[in-house]
């Protein structure tokens, strides 16, 4: 047996890649949204599955978002393990009540009975110049409906593995593709796939000691490039992939703060009532004796997402994180 | 070619990809709704169902009455009443075999119950217990849906799962005329019609959403009519004849388990009683109007063809009214008893496995209600 | 002149007299929603509405959340003031589409030429024995969407002060009722209403010196009642209601913060990625060097709205927000 | 009374309440959609018409042509053109007076130009400038809107709310075949119909949403049948056909303005080219039908007209076509200066006032740029 050296590939590669494992691994798993068959999807994640595995499998849906995830919910419940593409953030809210009223609630108001294991994959985000509606960052929303799961991934690895993860899941994930990250390539091999993690650790993205970055999705990167350049302040920056929101690794994220003393939460949605809220504030009440400083928030402005041309203003960039990470009260420390 | 050329050449050219796809004529339902108690069609049912109808409707009746009986005294939160609906209720439970599957509305308890559903269990919603009662997979019946017409996609997607698998089931999935002003009404009949889907969809039009009469509901000559805007036929059937219900769903169950696709049906029928027991109608219509439908009663109906073919006689009356009075009975002795829940039930069904923050609030709660007894009865107090 | 002395009346019929005056004193302004007309909506707060202004001006619309509000968008843009009455909660989310994606962008993607003046009524929490969907806190999902207004009245004379204001706001505001206080009484003279403030403005509801309840809606009552059963603690907490969710009133919550040291934020709907995480945060970005203690949350559980007869373990109550007062540190101020 | 004088009494009781509500058939769409050109009808139209229409659809046609090739220079962020389809667009907004509005979808750039709207001004969505480039009240054009079918229930509204007023105001909106599918399409449609208000829906049907093919979009007899479903008349029309589209639209707006009520229209057309600049047609379709399209092209089939009629010769052509250039001329140079944004309206319009949050971001923001600036050129940078 040799083994193929891993070379790069896309998020986007890895992510059919694992669509394609877990429908030949797996008779139950149907793909279903709009143009995801013969298309292969608006951005060719699906690219491929229908010729392979049949209409029946990868489905052209009529465009009807309700509809979509409606009926997904009926396939899952005749035991069917449906994978639904929503073709962007925007256009997942049409299928807002059959989400929360049910995809949700289904298990808990069953005690049990029904289980809807179905994964729903939601192109999120902005950075790619896209009009308007094409570039909401929603985990807010799934955040705080229990009963779903959300994960993100941040590398093409992870895309691998968290969607295998998701989609074998029993419980319904809502699963965040950061639109920007598609064709982010790093040194992968497909043939050997990373081992299908369950979901819900965070992992150390790069370790540091003065203060920890808390992000996840398309910001990783972002933290990662600003740890670099901070290196220069004189700041050795602790990077945390939170890969999954929800459930939430407080352990790994505690870990990494009652070390630092610091931390930062950097999101491309709107600070108000947005991810780092929560974030920030469950550090505070498990770290509150081990914070040198309050946890900031670097986040995008709490305004409708901007026209393209404004996109880089609003997005959180490395210097509007080194500035947070300055103003984490470094001198009383001295 | 020049211009002078073209003009002689010029002929019209229809659109080259165009054809309508399907004949509209035969998915239109007929001017009036469908009857067979009292025309000559009824005399050819089969002596049985007509009894099996009958005993079921009597009983549909009792159980509406009982369970409203329980909001009075406290053991049931709410319950909206299908008296007056009977018809529809059962025969929709009667048209489906065993392997099929029964997606109701939140009215639609009786249908639940016909379709083998513990009457108690059937309640567990109502009374303030648990959201479902019931296991759906135990009758194939899902839970009760409160949010409107949001089960029918999910009885579309079923239907086609079930297909998908090479199994021969039918998904009976009900709503009321109110429900199908909902988008999602539209995308379930949508997907049913593209995908074939074996479905039937049962609007029950019982002239109110609540308060809203139907004239302000639609416009549509007949809500059967919607089918032909999705390539599926239509059938108008009146729902208080048991038997003419019973025959256009069993009809059309059996389409839709040959691969014919799905059908819309819509039984004309009235809502009796108010809303649920929290509502008052008098609010919004007169009492003549009632009494014009209390006419064209479901289980009396019944009761006259039965006794017209010489099939019920005082005595089999009876002995209806006593099965119906010991299913009433047993229902007031168990809902009688108190339901006894455990709060650590809260956190064990969020997901498959508690995650990590609920075992953490699972953790508060226990040793909140572990204080809170020792504190002695004070201390549940606030 | 002779004025009525105050006498109780209940929010519900504070509500109601706040739509009629609305409506008396603009003829732009037109009720629409599920029962609204005939019946006076299932909570009677349009009661004698229709029949007053006639059906044109209180409308029963067909049952379709999305179409009403959709509509209702229209309408506003023609220059009307529309009141949309959602039934319940969880009756609003067919609607999330229309929400995010116009009402609260359009004034946005207009650069300002078209405003949506219209006032989105939506009963809100638990503790009335609602069956499943009718007691959703769902406040996070709207709180998380910049462009809308979030408003919620604790009291009768709030109820009048904050519905005619919100309708009065040239911006979309969701208005939301809590339920379980629509029969609560106030000594309150309908003929002397309240006057109309602006919307974004925080009260404290008790003063007190120990830590700082932070609370709105539903939970004011339970918080002023905790407070009350705090004092045979040796505590004295200041209870904020919060009113308006947005616009934050950072002022006076950090005033009354800063003030007493600590903080609770109390609220029905879940915590996690719920109010209480923003408020938290922010309260701590702003205070942290007068916090004694890190700012806790009392709230509902992670857990989809539970049965009825759970109702009463899932809300927050007295001893679980004095429990959480006990676990403000108290020790280190010693 | 005992059962057996019952027996004899019996008859069938329809149920009293219960009539149809409007006759269906004047509803439905004929099997056939409406043509004019090259047919005797065509020879009544008036001259000035058949001219408008003209110089409008061969501007179009450049219109699209040349924002394609802006999306090429990077000019334009993305771009659906609407080539093949430009009969509907225009047609769509000739049959409406000032006074009225227009609802287009994503795709009408060219119904909102042909409105009035700047042509730069309603590219500025496209090119990744704000949102909505021109003011709506200024020719009562709504937002383009991304989101598809959520505009239709704003027509709806806005309609209701003239006719409310008084204003005889007719709105006129236009959504896909795909998105007929959405239940938006369903709420408003039956919103209209049963408010009567004066709205007219026209449903392109271009045979594709993205890749998606009508035949997995519905299996109605066409789209126009759904209509009925509402109340309100179904009209099909070859949307190739100016002529036939402007008269349908003109009949249905009159209708609406009369008080008539609501009607939708199905055009049958076709996307000619893919679905947007990024879009890459050949996945999902063969040459061969683009190419029978192509031969039923709406500007050809008007010049044919004209031509055949006299009223068109080379010379009007060539002007036509000048026209058509100039137009493009001045667009590519306007498009080409780069669009100024400032940064700090990213406040201003999210609210009617700033929040006092909305206020110390926008400080925060100058800061940052004001930064920026001192540390020069590479300040700029990351
Ligand atoms: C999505 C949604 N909106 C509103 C409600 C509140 N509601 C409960 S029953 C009802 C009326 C339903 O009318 P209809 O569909 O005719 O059924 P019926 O009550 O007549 O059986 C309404 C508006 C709901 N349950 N779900
Ligand atoms: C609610 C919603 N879902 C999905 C999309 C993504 N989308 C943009 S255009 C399009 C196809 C539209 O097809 P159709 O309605 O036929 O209009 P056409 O493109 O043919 O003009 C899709 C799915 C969207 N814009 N809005
Ligand atoms: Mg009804
Ligand atoms: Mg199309």
């Amino acid at each position: 047996m040799t083994t193929v050296a891993a070379r790069p590939a896309t998020m986007a590669q890895a992510l059919t890649r694992a669509l394609r494992d877990a429908m030949a691994a797996d008779p139950g798993v149907h793909v279903l949204g709009e143009d995801v068959g013969t298309l292969g999807g608006v951005f060719r994640i699906t690219d491929g599955l229908a010729a392979e595995f049949g209409d029946d499998r990868c489905t052209d849906t009529p465009l009807a978002e309700a509809g979509i995830l409606g009926a997904a919910v009926g396939m899952a419940m005749y035991g069917l393990r449906p994978v639904v593409e929503m073709q962007f953030d925007a256009f997942a809210y049409p299928a807002f009540e059959q989400l929360v009223s049910h995809v949700a609630k289904t298990r808990n108001r069953t005690r049990g009975a029904v289980g809807l294991p179905l994964t729903i994959r939601i192109p999120y985000g902005g950075g790619i110049g896209g009009v308007e509606h094409h570039s909401d960052s929603s985990e807010a929303y799934y955040m705080a409906t229990p009963g779903l799961h959300v994960v993100t991934p941040a590398t093409v690895a992870d895309a691998y593995g968290l969607l295998r993860a998701s989609i074998a899941s029993d419980d319904p994930v809502v699963f965040l593709e950061p639109k920007r990250l598609y064709w982010s390539k790093d040194a992968w091999d497909p043939e050997e796939p990373a081992p299908v993690e369950p979901i819900g650790r965070a992992v150390v993205r790069r370790p540091g000691r003065s203060a920890t970055l808390l992000t996840y999705g398309p910001s990783v990167a972002v933290c990662l490039e600003a740890a670099e350049a901070a290196r220069s302040e004189g700041w050795d920056l602790e990077v945390v992939d939170l890969r999954t929101l929800v459930p939430f690794d407080d352990e790994t994220v505690c870990a990494s703060v009652r070390r630092t003393g610091r931390a930062v939460v950097v999101h491309e949605g709107g600070a108000f009532a947005g991810p780092g809220g929560e974030i920030a504030a469950r550090v505070t009440e498990r770290c509150f004796h081990r914070l040198e400083a309050p946890v900031l928030r670097v986040a995008g402005f709490d305004v409708p997402y901007p026209p393209p041309m404004l996109e880089r203003h609003h997005l959180p960039g490395v210097d509007r994180i080194l500035d947070a990470v300055g103003r984490l009260q470094w001198e009383a420390e001295s | 070619m020049t211009v002078m050329e073209q003009r002689g050449a010029y002929r019209p050219t229809p659109p080259p990809a165009w054809q309508p796809r399907t004949d509209p004529g035969p998915l239109l339902p007929d001017a009036e709704p469908y009857r067979v108690l009292g025309t000559g069609a009824a005399d050819r049912t089969d002596p049985r169902l007509l009894r099996a109808l009958y005993a079921r409707l009597v009983r549909g009746r009792r159980y509406n009455a009982q369970a409203t009986a329980l909001t009075r005294q406290g053991r049931l939160a709410v319950y909206p009443s299908s008296t007056g609906q009977e018809a529809c209720e059962i025969a929709a439970a009667l048209a489906l075999e065993e392997r099929d599957w029964l997606f109701p509305s939140y009215r639609d308890t009786l249908a639940v119950v016909a379709r083998g559903v513990d009457p108690v269990e059937a309640l567990t919603l109502l009374r303030g217990d648990w959201h479902t009662g019931y296991d759906p997979y135990e009758h194939r019946v899902a839970p009760l849906s409160t949010p409107l017409a949001t089960q029918l996609p999910h009885a579309v997607g079923l239907a086609h799962a079930a297909r998908l698998k090479g199994d021969d089931v039918v998904a009976l999935a009900m709503v009321g005329d109110g429900g199908t002003s909902e988008g999602d009404f539209h995308e379930a009949l949508n997907f049913a019609a593209v995908w074939r889907a074996p479905v039937v969809f049962l609007v029950q039009n019982n002239g109110f959403a609540i308060s809203v009469p139907l004239a302000k509901q639609t416009a549509a000559p007949s809500l059967a009519h919607k089918a032909v805007g999705y390539g599926m036929p239509g059938r108008l059937v009146d729902g208080n004849d048991a038997l003419a219900v019973h025959e256009v769903l069993t009809g059309a169950v059996r389409r839709a388990r040959e691969g014919g696709g799905p059908t819309l049906v819509e039984a004309v029928t009235y809502r009796v009683e108010a809303h649920t027991n929290a509502d008052d109608a008098t609010r919004y219509r007169g009492d003549a109007e009632v009494e014009t439908w209390r006419r064209h009663d479901p289980v009396e109906l019944l009761e006259r063809e039965l006794t017209r073919r010489g099939l019920l006689d005082e005595e089999g009356m009876r002995a209806a009214r006593e099965d119906a009075e010991a299913m009433a009975a047993d229902l007031r002795a168990r809902m009688n008893e108190d339901a006894v829940l455990d709060p650590m039930d809260l956190f064990d069904h969020v997901y498959a496995e508690p995650t990590p923050q609920l075992r953490e609030q699972r953790d508060l709660l226990r040793a909140e209600l572990e204080a809170a007894a020792e504190a002695g009865p004070e201390g549940e107090e606030r």
